[in-house]
């Protein structure tokens, strides 16, 4: 036992393979959290990111909603963005640069109102140097097309990861949505399209109103609830899906530090994605990062031997 | 590529000025700033609330400048007005509190308007980034409107900073009973450049009276913010560039969302399409 | 215009009628918050309450789960009680004449593991002076059999709530389960099981694991999350099941003031119920229901006036 | 039926006496306890914490009594382990606290004890009941175990309280080098009494050091607790009437649930299944 204990203090602990992509650490930037990594520049270490993984990107430019787009709950936010973005080609034409430039992974998270646009956003992406992985954002409650009734139906989840699966050589992780009455149906639904990893959970939908006006918040009525106060329920999500995944699971919502982070993979996340955090402190995830590998210092243990370690 | 600048700041006095109403002077080294920059601090350790919040500045503190202390920080000025602001104006000298900022682009004097009569256009804490532009300029005419007399000292600042004061009361109560925005008609001539902040309602009229007379326009405006730097894209405002007049009875289209946080606060008032708002 | 208002003034302008029964005001005990009601006598005063809606009852005595049963979480926390209650026989015998002394509704919350044993409960609590109507659980995420079973799918919440109108003539509110795709579903099946009304949401499932003990901190695992950190989901469930409902609905999750509870009436509901937040202030429902008087009275409207009142 | 009970209660000193130990005086129209009596306390008017914090009470302070401020209230003792802890601890004089209580049922001297020999065995911030236990009693003996030197101040009221005090420390730093319970073993006969609080693998040990000698033995329990009145039921401790010697190697069935709260926090030791704990 002693020798490889030697062996591994040399290496990375942190270091993680999903989808036969190697990150440097199991932390990555949620999607639509981060912008496109430029915006934190000033305001972390982008290098000692696991990953980025970019705001959801569609084929056209997108507008987005109309605002108010945001509003704080209790322990939480609610948001209606609409998906804004530069679009792919923009994307990989002004975005990519700068991201190249840095040394973590990138993953872009992809998003579309039919399959196909879902499929020729992966294609256009499985050309781009530097892009290691595609995120398919089947759950984003904030469109009017698209998004939640993908995320919510097993057998159009299925069809785009295989549509997705088909236009691209990337590997592929599906990102799930909570708001649905059983994950695990989703979790094999995605599985048998070909799934790479499945990550989880994005926003729960929720809404507030403002009474003295009699309107909600937000102009788009209902928006996606992230942040600590769906961090329980974000846990069980995971715990329930790693009880019959088979590919390799990303799990977030609410993680604001590293104790958080250690619940997901304790629960069997084998990496784990930021966001609401990094509006709070956009030092959050190299922060959680170092957190993890001081207990597993600590507890000395390997991140291997961490992930699914829960005993219930 | 950096790492995190600083965002650790010490209470140096947290005075309420007025019922209400909190001066903050922070200890800061990151306190380079611009008029109409703004701060986004945490105002607890906890998560509710959980979002930083956003503070204008009013004025930056240099050792060795006119306000010394010893010390290089930013003064702001703020009105209890829920919970976030209300856990801040309990900290006392000597507390620290997380500050990320200077964000945004603020108010500048362009060259081409270096000529024009300056017009500080603000209501309630509105007057905020405005002082602290009034510092720079030196003069002008600073025009401001609040509920009643008992705000009006929050306008003491434009005096000290080399400007000409009016000031306009809802109530009547002191200056002249109306809207900020009436000595603004009084004022504006097609030679003017405006700088307003305040509440949405009277940027919109300045716009619009802007617009009428042909002089030139820039407010600084107000949106629920998350990240402050551009990220979240959640301080969406319809705007874009057209060079025509505002005419508020048009519906004007194509045009993007601008961000309040990194595109702002400060915007060109005929950029806004103020029916979207 | 003039007349009328002079009229409500003498009147109690918090009544409210929901299936058939006067309610003092729209402010009630969530059930499983409030114990049966004596617990809180000495902090509140139980005449100022809407009605009590006790802690949901079973055919037999329940032990309940071992502990721990509760654990904060950020703006929330997870509880796994397991329906710990006294039967259904020894709550008429040893409960009731308490709540008959109180001058409020008593409203029957029950359960049970099999669709006959919710229909006998109902059956024995149809003849009980006091009761004014029974609130069916279908959705108790606690328990091994039942629960959320019932809760998740329309076919069973149907059979159970037609079960329990078959056995009894009590108005009958079927509480529903946030932890599902399509809440509007789940509406459509209890109205045509001919529910009198629907209260919503029970707790979603949530999860918190102790990183250092690498075990959940509940002993049964997962437990149902409920207070503030919820609210957001919950006025967004209560909105959604308004667009399609028949009957009244009872807005909760989360209220912890006046302005909380306002959201639910706007949203749609006819009354809401308190729950979490009497932990944390006994005397929460009463202080909320003087704050919607107040809200009433400041904007000059009734209370009918007010419910459903947004504009989206 | 009584309405709202008064829980306001306002600070008049919060102490650091040890680090990381506060004595938080309250003044508190309710300052009616018993010892081994608890209050809920809410640390924030926040959110987040949600709930509200139980803390034994260390002693009642009354108008004329020994301990003279003019005002009736409570004595509390905490140490600062999580966020509540946090937030209390930076309480000041004059600052108000919503506080529930007391409540449960605390310590109390049977008539049929009281010719034993009285031990009061505690651990950490166990102590803080049972020095109340001790004012009350005048007499006894109190075996206080802690991690080291550090803590041994914690123990100090019994002492004061008429007591004689033997400390245990596990790195031997003050007092006999052990733990409390081993202190028991030296003192316990059949003829004792004993009262314990502490960390629940000391109070699972006392339950059955005391069962092999026949003696009596109370323990005060913890739970997190949500309502700290009975209502949730969420303190659940396995427990159950029996009148059998307790056995660690056997399991106990069909116990029913005692709330920790309502039906304790005090509870006979022999009534309670320790391996469900
Ligand atoms: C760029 C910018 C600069 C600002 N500068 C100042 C300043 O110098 N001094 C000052 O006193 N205030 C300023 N504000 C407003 C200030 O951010 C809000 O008053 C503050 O965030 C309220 O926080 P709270 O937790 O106390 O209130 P909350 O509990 O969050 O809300 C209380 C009330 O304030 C409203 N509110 C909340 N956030 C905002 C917001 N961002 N803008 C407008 N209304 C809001 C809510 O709708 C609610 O009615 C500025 C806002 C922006 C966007
Ligand atoms: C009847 C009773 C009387 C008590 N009397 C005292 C007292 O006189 N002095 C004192 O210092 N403490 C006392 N405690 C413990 C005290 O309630 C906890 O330390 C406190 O609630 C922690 O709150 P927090 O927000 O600071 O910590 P949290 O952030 O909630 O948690 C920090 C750590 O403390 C643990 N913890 C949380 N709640 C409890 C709890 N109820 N019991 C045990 N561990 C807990 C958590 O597991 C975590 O590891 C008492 C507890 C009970 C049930
Ligand atoms: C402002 C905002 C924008 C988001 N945009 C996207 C997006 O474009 N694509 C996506 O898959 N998820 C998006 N999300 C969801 C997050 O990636 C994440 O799943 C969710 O916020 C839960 O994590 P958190 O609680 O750590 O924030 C967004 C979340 C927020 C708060
Ligand atoms: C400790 C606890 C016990 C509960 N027991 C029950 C129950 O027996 N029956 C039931 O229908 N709901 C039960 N609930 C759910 C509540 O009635 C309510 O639906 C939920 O807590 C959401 O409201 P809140 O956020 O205001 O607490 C319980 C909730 C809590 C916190
Ligand atoms: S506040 Fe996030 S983009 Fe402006
Ligand atoms: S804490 Fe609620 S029953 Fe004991």
């Amino acid at each position: 036992m002693k020798k490889p204990a030697r062996v591994k203090l040399k290496s990375n602990p942190l270091e993680v393979v999903i989808a036969g992509v190697k990150f440097k650490n199991p932390v990555m930037t949620a999607s639509g959290t981060f912008g496109y990594g430029s915006e934190f520049a000033a305001y972390t270490d982008l290098n000692k990111l696991g990953a980025i993984v970019v705001k959801g990107l569609s084929l056209k430019p997108r507008a987005g909603n109309p605002g108010p787009r945001t509003v704080e709950t209790p322990c939480g936010m609610l948001n209606a963005i609409g998906l804004q973005n530069v679009g792919v080609d923009a994307f990989i034409k002004d975005k990519m640069p700068f991201l190249r430039g840095v040394d973590t992974r990138v993953i872009a998270n992809i998003f579309g109102e039919t399959i196909d646009e879902y499929a020729e956003v992966a294609h256009r992406l499985d050309n781009c140097p530097g892009v290691s992985a595609l995120e398919i954002n089947i759950s984003c409650p904030n469109v009017k097309k698209g998004g939640i009734v993908f995320g919510t139906d097993p057998l159009q989840a299925y069809a785009v990861v295989k549509a997705v699966k088909d236009a691209a050589r990337l590997p592929v992780i599906t990102k799930l949505s909570p708001n649905v009455t059983d994950i695990k149906v989703m979790v094999k639904a995605v599985e048998d399209a070909g799934t790479d990893a499945i990550s989880l959970i994005n926003t729960l939908t929720g809404m507030a109103i403002d009474v003295e006006k009699r309107r909600p918040y937000l102009k788009n009525v209902t928006g996606g609830l992230s942040g600590p106060a769906i961090r329980p329920v974000a846990v069980r999500l995971c715990w329930e899906a790693k009880k019959v995944a088979r590919v390799p699971l990303v799990g977030m919502g609410g993680i604001m530090t590293a104790s958080d982070a250690l619940e997901f993979l304790i629960a069997g996340a084998d990496a784990v994605q930021v966001g609401t955090a990094s509006f709070v402190d956009p030092d959050a995830a190299v922060k959680i990062a170092s957190g993890i590998a001081d207990y597993l210092k600590r507890h000395a243990m390997t991140l291997g031997e961490l992930v699914g370690s829960i005993r219930v | 590529m950096k790492k995190s600048p600083d965002t650790k700041a010490v209470v140096l006095y947290n005075k309420e000025i007025l019922p209400g109403y909190f001066l903050l002077g922070l200890k800061w080294k990151a306190a380079k700033a611009a008029p109409g920059q703004f701060v986004m601090l945490r105002t607890s350790g906890g998560f509710d609330p959980l979002l930083r919040r956003p503070l204008g500045i009013y004025s930056v503190i240099n050792a060795g400048g006119k306000k010394t202390f010893g010390d290089d920080g930013i003064e702001l000025l703020y009105k209890v007005v829920g919970k976030g602001t209300k856990i801040l104006s309990q900290k006392v000298k000597g507390d620290g509190i997380d500050v990320l900022g200077p964000l945004g682009n603020g108010f500048t004097l362009k060259a081409e308007h270096e000529n024009k009569k300056v017009i500080l256009l603000s209501g309630g804490m509105g007057m905020v980034p405005l002082v602290f532009f009034a510092k720079a300029l030196g003069s002008g005419t600073a025009l401001f409107g609040c509920r009643s007399k008992a705000e009006v000292q929050l306008a003491s600042g434009f005096k000290k900073n080399g400007c000409k004061l009016r000031v306009a009361t809802e109530d009547g109560s002191a200056g002249e009973k109306g809207l900020a925005t009436d000595l603004l008609k009084d004022e504006i001539t097609n030679d003017s450049v405006v700088y307003a902040c305040g509440p949405v309602a009277m940027l919109k009229a300045t716009a619009a009276i802007a617009a009428t007379v042909g002089a030139v326009c820039f407010v600084s405006l107000e949106r629920a913010m998350a990240c402050g730097i551009g990220a979240c894209l959640g301080c969406a405002v319809k705007s874009g560039k057209h060079s025509g007049v505002y005419d508020p009875s048009g519906v004007i289209e194509n045009r993007e969302y601008k961000m309040v946080c990194s595109d702002g606060p400060v915007f060109d008032g005929a950029d806004i399409d103020w029916e979207a708002f």
